[in-house]
C-alpha cells in the first residue's frame, strides 16, 4: 500500500515535470525564436538567418524540434548562453550550490526558527510575547524579502558596516586555509541568509502556531501531562513532534515562494547562484539562459515537495499504512 | 540527576560559552586581517558592477571587455593618449606609399608574447583577417583592405581600394597570437570558444585569473617591452550592481571604480579619502529629427513640419543646452556643440553656429516663416501644426528629464512636444521599422545617444550618411555634400588637412540639423586617495581631460600606488565574530535559564 | 479508616466566574464513586482539578488532601509544587480519557508511550520495562504485540484498553475515568466496562467513574454524586438513589434513562438548557428547568442530609412521593 | 450567518478589521487621487539629489531629484490596480476552472486538476519573470501574467465546494425536476460558492501586490509608470542604500508592507467568517 502512496506522489512529480517542459518548449519557441532576435540586428543577411534557423533546428517540424528539444534536456543540454557563449548547463552547475547554500541555510534557520517561534506563542498564547511574536512575523511575512535585504544593507552594511553586503567571498584574496575562506563565506552569507529567513519565517510561524494551539488541546496532551511528564517535556516530546507535521506538508507550498525569494535576494546581494543568473538572463534577454533557469527552478521545486512528500511520510505513521 | 549535579553543569556551559565568545571574537577578527590581499599595496583594484560576459572578442560585446582586451593586446598601431595621434604597437614604424593606398608596417624582431613566442608580421596578417574579418566588434575598420602581405616575419605590407587614414589613425583590431587562436577553427570562436588562461598577450599585463561574475586578475607580462607597470597585479572585481560597487569604495575594499553613477558622483567627492574625476568622452546625446525623404521611405509615419528646417533651426536656438546639462545630468555632462565631439581634441573646432539660447531669435524666425499661433499656443500653417511627438527611453531618467525639459522651452516659441517615454525595444522598433523591404521610422523625434570609437571619428560621421540609411542612420538624413566629404576624410592621412574636411561636415549638419546634439556624455570616475596618489594628466598630456582606459594601457601604467598603502578590507569579519559571540552567549543562556526553571514551571494550558 | 480522597470546598473559577462553585466529596479505598450530569455541569472540571491539570486561565481554590496507602503523610493536593504534583500524577492518581481517538500520541507507538509513564515513576531496566508492558498489555486483555503498534493500527476499544493499560502502569490508588466509554459501540462499552470492574477488584483499585449516561454508571459503581451547574446536587449509594432519588434532576435523570447512551435523548427528555455555573439563576440553580419547584425554591439550598448517607440539595427533600407530571409540559412550567 | 450585520460586525468590530478598512480605504483614496494631492511632479528632476527629508520634500528626494513623497503618492495607482485587476482575473479563472472541473467532474475535472496542480507547484516568480520578458512589460502584460499564475488555489477551493455542494440534497432535487446545468449552477453552485471565492481573492490581492512589485524591483515593471516595486528598483540600483538615504528606500516598502498586512488580514477575516472553525485555532 505504502508503496503505492509513494509511486504516486512520484508519478505526479514526473507528469509535472513533462508539463513544465512542454510549456518551454512552446513558450519559447512561439516567442523566443532566436532569428527574431538577429533578424533585427540591420546587418544581418538572410542567408545568416537561414543558418542560424539551420543551426538551431529551427527548419525541422514542430514535432522533431519538440523530440530534440526533449533529447537535449534530459541529456543536460540546455544550450548555450547568447552573453556567456557557455554552456547554460555548465553556468547552472557552478551557481546551484551557491543558491541551494543559501536556500538550505534560510530555510533550515527559518523552520528552526519559526517552529521555535510558533510553539512559544502557542504556548504563552493571548500574552505579550504572543501578541509580539504575531506582530513581528505578520509584518515580516507581509514585507517584500528583497526590501528587507535593502534594509539589513543599509543598516549592517552601511550605516553600522560589518558585514559585507554583496558577494560570497571577499574577492581577490587569498586565504591561508580552508577554514578562513569558510569564514568568509560565512560572513558574506549572514546579510542574505537572514533575509532569505525573515522571508519564510512569518509563513513558518504562523502554520506552526496554529498547528501547535491545535495539538495542544488534543486529549493525548492533557494525558501525558496527567502521567506526570513536566510541562517542557509534553511539549517537546509530544505537542511539537505532531504540530511538526502540518509544517513538513504546508512548508512544501513555499518552495515556489523559496524560488521566487532566491531571485530578488541573490540580486540584492549580488549571490552568485541561480536567481542572479536568472537576473542577468532578463537583463540580457538571454532566453537559453531564462530557459535553462527556469527549468532547473521549477525541477528544483517540484524535487523538494516530493522530498516533503516522502518526509512526511516517514515521520507520520499514519499515512504509512494507508 | 541531583540538584548538585545540574548545578555544577549550568556553571561549567556557562563559563565554557563565555570563554568561546570571547576567543571568538579576536579570532575571527584576526581571520580577515591575515586573509586580505596578497601582496598588499601591489595590488590595483578596480570595481565595477558588470563583468564581461566573455574575454573572446570574436564575441564579447561589452564596454569592459575592452578595458581587459586592451590591457592585454596591443593594437597594429597604438593611440597615444598624451598626443592624441599614432603611437607604435605591435609595429615599429609604419610607413604610408605615395599613392596612399599601401601601409608597410614594421615590426620589432625583439618583441616576444607573454609566453615567449616571437611576436611576427604572421600573427598581424592572421588577427586582421579573421578577428578584422569576422570579429562582430571589428568587421567596419577593415572593410577598406583588400590584401596584406607578409614578406619577412618583420613586415606587414596592407593594400587598401582607397586611401584610408583609419590604417594608421584607427585600425582598431586587437593583434592576437596566432599561434594560439589560429588552431581553433572559426566556427568555434565565433561560438563558443573561450580562451585558455593565462591569456597569452603583448600588453603590460595578461590576464591570469578570470572567474565569471566574480573577478579577473591580471599580472605582469614578463616579456611587455615597455617600462613594468607599477603594480604586480590588476584586478577587475565584480559586484553585481553600482551600488555595491560604491559602497566597496567607501570601505575601501577597492581603489578605483570606472564609472560611477552621476546620481552620487557630487557626494562621492565630498567623501573622505575619495577623489572624483570628471573625463570627456567620445559620445553624445542627440535630439534626433526623422529626416527621411519621401524616395527612401515612402511609408515612414511623422509630422512633416520636422523636415522643415527653419523649424529644427528655430527649435535649437530654443534649447537652453547650458540647463539640460545643469539639471538633468546635474553638470556632470557637457555642454554639446555639434555633431563631433570635443573629445576629439585633433579634429575639434567649436562650429560657426552654435545656435546659442535665443528664443526670441526662434520665434522671429518662425514668424517669418509664416507659422502662426493659434488658440492653443502651437504654431500652424497650411494645416500643418508644430506638435511633435518626443519619444525617450525609459531607462534612461536623465533624457526623460531633457525630454521635458525641451517641451517647457519650446512652448515659448509655439512648438509642442508630446514627450513619450518608451522602453528601448519599442523605441528602436520605431526607428528601425520597415515596410516592404524599405525603411519606414515611424517617429518625429526622439533623444537617445551615440558612442564614437577612441581615436578616430569616423563611426560618428558615418552615422549621418546616406549609405547608413537601413543600417545606423536614425535620422534618415542624405546630402550628397556630406557623404562626399565624408568619403574624402577617411583617405586624408594628415590630421590638419583632415580637420578642415571634418570641420566643413559638421557646418553642413549644424545648418541642417538632423541631430540636435544635446550634451557630451562624460565618465565618471572616483578612486581612493589614501591607495592612489595620483591619477595623472595624461590623456592628453597637459589636461587630462579626456577618458581613454579603453584604448590604452598607458591610463593604468600612470597611476601610482601610495606609498605603503595597506590593502586592507574594511569591515572584516567583525560582524560575524559578534554574532558568534552572540549565538554562543544566547545558547548558553538559554541553557542556564532552563536549568534553572526547572524547579518552577508553570502548568500547560490545556483544554478541558 | 480515612477516606482516600478528601474534597472540601473545590471551586473552579474564570475569570472570576465560577465553573464549578463548591464541590464536596469522599471517597474510600477501593471504592469506586460514580459522577453523573449533563455536559457542562463542571465533572471534566472536577476530576482535573483533582489532579491539578487545569490550564492557566482557570483558578482553583478548596481542599483537596489524599492518602494513598503506604504513603504517611497526607498528601495535599492544593499546596504542592508543579514539581511535588508531578510525583504524585500517575503515581497515585490516574486518568482514563473521554474520546478514546486522541488520548494517544499519534506518532508514538503504544509501549513507548506506557514505558515513557512508567520510567517517569519507576527505576526500571529495558528487560523489566518489557515485561511489565506485556503483563500490562495482558491484563486489559491484549497482546504483547500491541506494543509495537502505533495508536491508528488499533481499534476504538484496543484504544481504551491500551489508555486502561497506561492508567494502572504505575499501580495507582485512584483511578479517575472520564468518559471512557463514549466513543464506542455497545459492545465495546460493555466490555471495557467489565474490564474495568473487574480490574478493580483485583487491584483493589478506586475509581472515580464520569458519565453522563448513568445506565453505565449503575452497573460499576458503588455510590453516585450527581452534578448539576458546578455543585453536587445529590450524592448516595447507587442503590439508594436509583431506587429513591431526593432530587428533582436526579429523578429527571433517571427517568430518561432507557435512552442509553444517546446524549441527545437525555437532553431532551429534561427541557431547557442547564445554566452556566459562572451566571446561575437567583434562588435553586434548578428551579427554571424544575417541574416540582415551590416557593422555597427562592432560596438557594443546602446539601444536606436525607437518608442514610445520602445527601440531595433541594429544599423539599426527602420525598416520599414524586407528583404525577406531564412530561412535556414540564419545561413549560418550570420556565414559568 | 447573519448577513450584513455580521459583516460589518467583522469588519469593525475588531481592530484587524478596521486595520484593514482604514489602510485599504486610504490607499484605494491615495490610488484615485494620488497625483492631484502630489506636491511635485513625480517625474520632475531636479539638482536636489539624494536629500534627506526637508520641510519642502517631507520625504527626501530620489537619485534624479524628484520628490519621493510624491512619487509614492503616484505609485499608488500601479500596485492597487495591478493587485485588484490581477486578483480579478485570477478570481475568474480560478473559479470556472474550479466550478467546470468540481462539477463535470470525470476527464473534465481530471485533466482540469492536473493543470491546476502543474500551476500549484510550479514557482510562480520564474514563471511570471519568464512570462513577462517573453511579452514584454507593460501594465496590462503585468496584470495578465499575474492574474493568469495565480488562480491555481482558487481553483483548487472552488472545487473542493463545488465537490461537496453537488452531492447536497437541494442540488440533487433540482436535478431530479429536470433543472440544467446553467440553471442549477447560477442558482444553487455560484452562490453558495461566492463567498469562498471573494475571502481567497483578497488573499490574491495581497499576492499580486507583492507580485507586481517584485517584478518591478526585477526590472520587469511598466517602465512608463511609477509604482512602489519601481522606485525601489530605482532606489537600489542609483545607490541609493550606500548613499544611507533610508528616506528614499524605506517607504515604498513600507507601503507594500502595510497595504499587504492590511489586505491579508481582511482576507484571514474573511476566512474566518466563512469557516468559523479557524476561529478557534487562531
Amino acid at each position: 500500500m505504502s508503496g503505492r502512496w509513494l509511486a504516486g506522489k512520484v508519478g505526479a512529480a514526473v507528469l509535472t515535470l513533462v508539463f513544465v517542459l512542454v510549456f518551454n518548449f512552446f513558450l519559447f519557441r512561439a516567442v523566443g525564436d532566436p532569428t527574431s532576435q538577429l533578424a533585427r540586428l540591420p546587418g544581418a543577411t538572410d542567408e545568416q538567418i537561414e543558418q542560424l534557423r539551420e543551426d538551431y533546428g529551427l527548419d525541422k517540424p514542430l514535432l522533431g524540434q519538440f523530440a530534440d528539444y526533449v533529447g537535449d534536456t534530459v541529456t543536460l543540454d540546455l544550450g548555450i548562453s547568447q552573453t556567456t557563449r557557455e554552456p547554460v548547463w555548465d553556468e547552472i552547475v557552478a551557481a546551484l550550490p551557491w543558491t541551494l547554500l543559501l536556500v538550505g541555510t534560510g530555510t533550515l534557520l527559518a523552520t528552526l526558527i519559526g517552529a521555535w517561534m510558533g510553539v512559544k506563542a502557542a504556548t504563552h498564547r493571548g500574552t505579550r510575547t504572543d501578541d509580539g511574536l504575531l506582530g513581528f512575523s505578520l509584518f515580516t511575512y507581509a514585507s517584500p524579502e528583497y526590501w528587507i535585504g535593502i534594509i539589513l544593507i543599509l543598516v549592517f552594511a552601511v550605516a553600522w558596516p560589518i558585514f559585507p553586503a554583496g558577494q560570497q567571498v571577499t574577492p581577490g584574496v587569498e586565504f591561508a586555509s580552508w577554514f578562513d575562506e569558510a569564514l568568509d563565506v560565512v560572513d558574506h552569507l549572514i546579510l542574505p541568509m537572514t533575509a532569505m529567513t525573515l522571508m519564510l519565517l512569518g509563513q513558518y510561524f504562523l502554520i506552526m502556531r496554529s498547528s501547535m494551539v491545535d495539538v495542544l488541546t488534543e486529549d493525548f496532551i492533557t494525558v501525558k501531562r496527567a502521567t506526570g511528564l513536566s510541562r517542557e517535556r509534553v511539549i517537546n516530546r509530544h505537542a511539537v513532534p505532531n504540530a511538526l507535521l502540518p509544517l513538513v506538508t504546508l512548508s512544501a507550498i513555499q518552495f515556489g515562494a523559496v524560488a521566487g525569494g532566491a531571485i530578488t535576494i541573490e540580486t540584492v546581494f549580488s549571490w552568485p547562484g541561480l536567481g542572479e543568473l536568472s537576473f542577468n538572463a532578463i537583463n540580457d534577454k538571454d532566453f537559453p539562459m531564462l530557459q535553462g533557469t527556469f527549468l532547473v527552478f521549477s525541477f528544483g521545486v517540484i524535487f523538494a515537495n516530493l522530498l516533503a512528500d516522502v518526509l512526511y511520510f516517514y515521520l507520520d505513521p499514519r499515512v504509512q499504512s494507508r | 540527576m541531583s540538584k548538585g549535579i545540574k548545578v555544577a553543569v549550568t556553571v561549567v556551559v556557562a563559563l565554557a560559552s563565555f570563554a568561546l565568545a570571547l576567543v571568538a571574537l579576536p579570532a575571527a577578527a584576526q581571520d580577515s586581517t591575515s586573509a586580505a590581499p596578497g601582496g598588499a599595496g601591489n595590488v590595483l583594484r578596480i570595481g565595477w558592477a558588470q563583468d564581461p560576459n566573455t574575454l573572446n572578442p570574436f564575441v564579447g560585446q561589452d564596454e569592459e571587455a575592452y578595458t581587459v582586451w586592451a590591457l592585454n593586446w596591443d593594437l597594429p598601431i597604438n593611440f597615444s593618449p598624451k598626443t592624441l595621434g599614432p603611437a607604435p604597437g605591435i609595429a615599429e614604424s609604419w610607413e604610408v606609399s605615395e599613392d596612399r593606398k599601401t601601409v608597410t608596417l614594421t615590426l620589432d624582431p625583439g618583441m616576444k608574447w607573454s609566453d615567449g613566442k616571437p611576436i611576427t608580421s604572421r600573427d598581424v596578417k592572421w588577427s586582421l583577417e579573421q578577428l578584422g574579418g569576422h570579429g562582430i566588434l571589428f568587421a567596419g575598420y577593415t572593410s577598406g583592405i583588400t590584401r596584406i602581405e607578409t614578406p619577412d616575419p618583420e613586415t606587414v605590407v596592407i593594400h587598401t581600394k582607397r586611401p584610408d587614414a583609419r590604417i594608421v589613425g584607427g585600425l582598431f583590431v586587437y593583434v592576437l597570437p596566432e599561434h594560439v587562436w589560429g588552431k581553433v577553427p572559426l566556427s568555434r570562436l565565433k561560438g563558443q570558444y573561450q580562451p585558455k588562461l593565462p591569456l597569452v598577450g603583448s600588453g603590460p599585463y595578461v590576464v591570469t585569473e578570470y572567474e565569471r561574475r566574480k573577478i579577473i586578475t591580471m599580472e605582469r607580462n614578463p616579456n611587455w617591452r615597455g617600462e613594468p607597470g607599477p603594480y604586480d597585479q590588476v584586478q577587475f572585481i565584480r559586484y553585481g550592481n553600482q551600488d555595491a560597487v560604491e559602497r566597496a569604495l567607501d570601505l575601501g575594499e577597492i581603489d578605483l571604480v570606472r564609472e560611477v553613477e552621476s546620481s552620487s558622483f557630487a557626494r562621492l567627492g565630498e567623501q573622505e579619502d575619495v577623489s572624483t574625476r570628471r573625463s570627456a568622452t567620445p559620445a553624445y546625446t542627440q535630439l534626433a529629427f526623422n529626416l527621411c525623404p519621401e524616395r527612401l521611405c515612402p511609408d515612414a509615419e511623422f509630422n512633416p513640419a520636422v523636415q522643415d528646417r527653419t523649424v529644427r533651426q528655430a527649435i535649437a536656438y530654443a534649447v537652453d543646452r547650458e540647463k539640460l546639462n545643469e539639471i538633468a545630468t546635474r553638470g556632470t555632462s557637457f555642454v554639446a556643440n555639434g555633431i563631433l565631439p570635443s573629445y576629439y581634441k585633433a579634429f575639434y573646432e567649436t562650429p560657426e553656429q552654435t545656435y546659442p539660447f535665443d528664443p526670441d531669435l526662434a520665434n522671429q524666425m518662425l514668424d517669418e516663416a509664416g507659422w502662426t499661433l493659434n488658440d492653443d499656443g502651437v504654431r500652424e500653417k497650411d494645416g500643418e501644426t508644430l506638435s511633435f511627438d518626443l519619444y525617450v527611453r525609459s531607462e534612461s531618467p536623465s533624457t526623460v528629464q531633457m525630454a521635458k525639459l525641451i517641451a517647457e522651452m519650446t512652448r515659448e516659441i509655439g512648438v509642442e512636444f508630446n514627450v513619450q517615454v518608451v522602453s528601448t525595444d519599442k523605441l528602436y522598433d520605431l526607428t528601425v521599422r520597415y515596410q516592404d523591404g524599405k525603411p519606414a521610422p515611424a517617429f518625429d523625434t526622439f533623444i537617445w545617444g551615440w558612442g564614437g570609437d577612441p581615436y578616430d571619428p569616423s563611426f560618428l560621421l558615418s552615422i549621418l550618411t546616406t549609405g547608413e540609411i537601413g543600417g545606423s542612420s536614425d535620422a534618415f538624413y542624405s546630402n550628397a555634400e556630406y557623404d562626399r566629404l565624408y568619403r574624402e576624410q577617411t583617405g586624408i592621412f594628415d590630421t590638419e588637412e583632415r580637420k578642415a574636411v571634418i570641420q566643413r561636415m559638421v557646418e553642413i549638419t549644424q545648418r541642417d540639423l538632423p541631430y540636435l546634439v544635446l550634451t557630451e556624455d562624460p565618465q565618471l570616475q572616483a578612486y581612493r586617495t589614501d591607495e592612489i596618489e595620483t591619477i595623472e594628466p595624461i590623456c592628453p598630456e597637459e589636461t587630462g581631460d579626456l577618458f581613454c582606459d579603453q584604448v590604452s594601457y598607458d591610463g593604468v601604467l600612470a597611476l601610482r600606488p601610495v606609498a605603503g598603502a595597506s590593502s586592507e578590507t574594511g569591515g572584516g569579519n567583525a560582524g560575524l565574530a559578534g554574532l558568534i559571540g552572540l549565538v554562543v552567549g544566547f545558547i548558553g543562556g538559554v541553557i542556564v535559564t532552563r536549568m534553572r526553571s526547572q524547579g518552577r514551571d508553570e502548568p500547560l494550558e490545556l483544554s478541558e | 479508616m480515612s477516606p482516600l480522597l478528601e474534597i472540601e470546598g473545590l471551586r473552579v473559577t474564570h475569570d472570576g466566574k465560577p465553573i464549578v462553585d463548591g464541590v464536596d466529596l469522599t471517597l474510600e479505598p477501593g471504592e469506586a464513586l460514580a459522577l453523573a450530569g449533563e455536559s457542562g455541569c463542571g465533572k471534566t472540571t472536577t476530576a482535573l482539578a483533582t489532579m491539578r491539570l487545569l490550564p492557566p486561565s482557570l483558578e482553583q481554590s478548596g481542599v483537596i488532601t489524599l492518602r494513598p496507602e503506604g504513603v504517611a503523610e497526607p498528601i495535599n493536593i492544593g499546596r504542592r509544587t508543579e514539581t511535588g504534583m508531578r510525583l504524585v500524577r500517575w503515581r497515585h492518581i490516574s486518568l482514563v480519557f473521554q474520546g478514546a481517538m486522541n488520548s494517544l500520541d499519534p506518532v508514538q507507538r503504544v509501549g513507548r508511550q506506557l514505558a515513557e509513564a512508567i520510567r517517569l515513576h519507576e527505576r526500571a531496566s529495558s528487560a523489566e520495562l518489557a515485561a511489565r508492558i506485556a503483563e500490562l498489555l495482558e491484563t486489559v486483555g491484549l497482546t504483547a504485540g500491541v506494543g509495537d503498534r502505533y495508536p491508528h493500527e488499533l481499534s476504538g476499544g484496543q484504544r481504551q484498553r491500551v489508555m486502561i493499560a497506561l492508567a494502572l502502569a504505575c499501580r495507582p490508588s485512584l483511578v479517575i475515568a472520564d468518559e471512557p466509554t463514549t466513543a464506542l459501540d455497545v459492545v465495546m462499552q460493555a466490555q471495557v466496562l467489565q474490564l474495568l470492574e473487574r480490574l478493580r477488584e483485583e487491584l483493589g483499585l478506586a475509581l472515580i467513574l464520569i458519565s453522563h449516561d448513568l445506565g453505565v454508571l449503575a452497573e460499576t459503581c458503588d455510590r453516585i454524586a450527581v452534578m448539576y451547574a458546578g455543585r453536587i446536587v445529590e450524592i448516595g449509594a447507587v442503590d439508594g438513589v436509583f431506587a429513591a432519588p431526593q432530587h428533582p434532576y436526579t429523578k429527571l435523570l433517571l427517568d430518561s434513562l432507557p435512552v442509553i447512551g444517546d446524549e441527545r435523548g437525555l437532553a431532551a427528555a429534561i427541557p431547557g438548557a442547564p445554566p452556566h455555573p459562572g451566571e446561575p439563576p437567583p434562588g435553586c440553580r434548578f428551579r427554571p428547568r424544575c417541574p416540582f419547584s415551590g416557593d422555597r425554591c427562592d432560596v438557594d439550598p443546602d446539601r444536606r442530609e436525607v437518608g442514610p448517607r445520602h445527601e440531595a440539595a433541594c429544599h423539599y427533600a426527602p420525598w416520599e412521593r414524586w407528583p404525577e407530571i406531564e412530561p412535556a409540559a414540564a419545561g413549560e412550567g418550570g420556565a414559568a | 450567518m447573519s448577513g450584513e450585520r455580521g459583516v460589518r460586525e467583522l469588519l469593525l468590530g475588531t481592530w484587524r478589521g478596521r486595520f484593514g478598512i482604514a489602510v485599504l480605504a486610504l490607499t484605494v483614496f491615495v490610488a484615485a487621487f494620488g497625483g492631484l494631492l502630489a506636491p511635485y511632479d513625480p517625474y520632475a528632476s531636479s539638482t536636489d539629489v539624494l536629500e534627506p527629508p526637508s520641510w519642502s520634500h517631507i520625504l527626501g528626494t530620489t537619485e534624479n531629484g524628484s520628490d519621493v513623497f510624491s512619487q509614492l503618492l503616484v505609485g499608488t495607482r500601479v500596485s492597487v490596480v495591478v493587485g485588484f485587476a490581477a486578483a480579478l482575473i485570477s478570481a475568474v479563472v480560478g473559479s470556472i476552472v474550479g466550478l467546470a472541473g468540481g462539477y463535470f467532474g470525470g476527464w473534465t475535472d481530471r485533466i482540469l486538476d492536473a493543470f491546476e496542480n502543474w500551476f500549484l507547484v510550479i514557482p510562480t516568480l520564474p514563471l511570471m519573470i519568464v512570462l513577462a520578458r517573453v511579452l514584454s512589460p507593460s501594465l496590462t502584460v503585468l496584470i495578465a501574467v499575474i492574474g493568469l499564475t495565480s488562480w491555481a488555489g482558487t481553483g483548487r477551493i472552488v472545487r473542493a465546494q463545488v465537490l461537496t455542494l453537488r452531492e447536497r440534497p437541494f442540488v440533487e432535487r433540482a436535478r431530479a425536476l429536470g433543472a440544467g446545468d446553467t440553471y442549477i449552477i447560477r442558482t444553487h453552485i455560484l452562490p453558495n460558492t461566492l463567498p469562498l471565492i471573494f475571502a481567497n481573492t483578497v488573499l490574491i490581492v495581497a499576492v499580486a501586490i507583492l507580485s507586481e512589485a517584485a517584478l518591478a524591483f526585477l526590472g520587469l515593471g511598466d517602465p512608463t509608470r511609477i509604482s512602489w516595486g519601481t522606485m525601489l528598483e530605482n532606489a537600489f540600483s542609483s545607490g541609493a542604500p550606500s548613499a544611507g538615504a533610508w528616506w528614499y528606500v524605506v517607504p515604498p516598502g513600507l507601503c507594500i508592507t502595510i497595504l499587504v498586512l492590511a489586505v491579508s488580514l481582511l482576507g484571514f477575516l474573511f476566512e474566518e467568517y466563512i469557516n468559523p472553525r479557524l476561529r478557534e485555532a487562531t
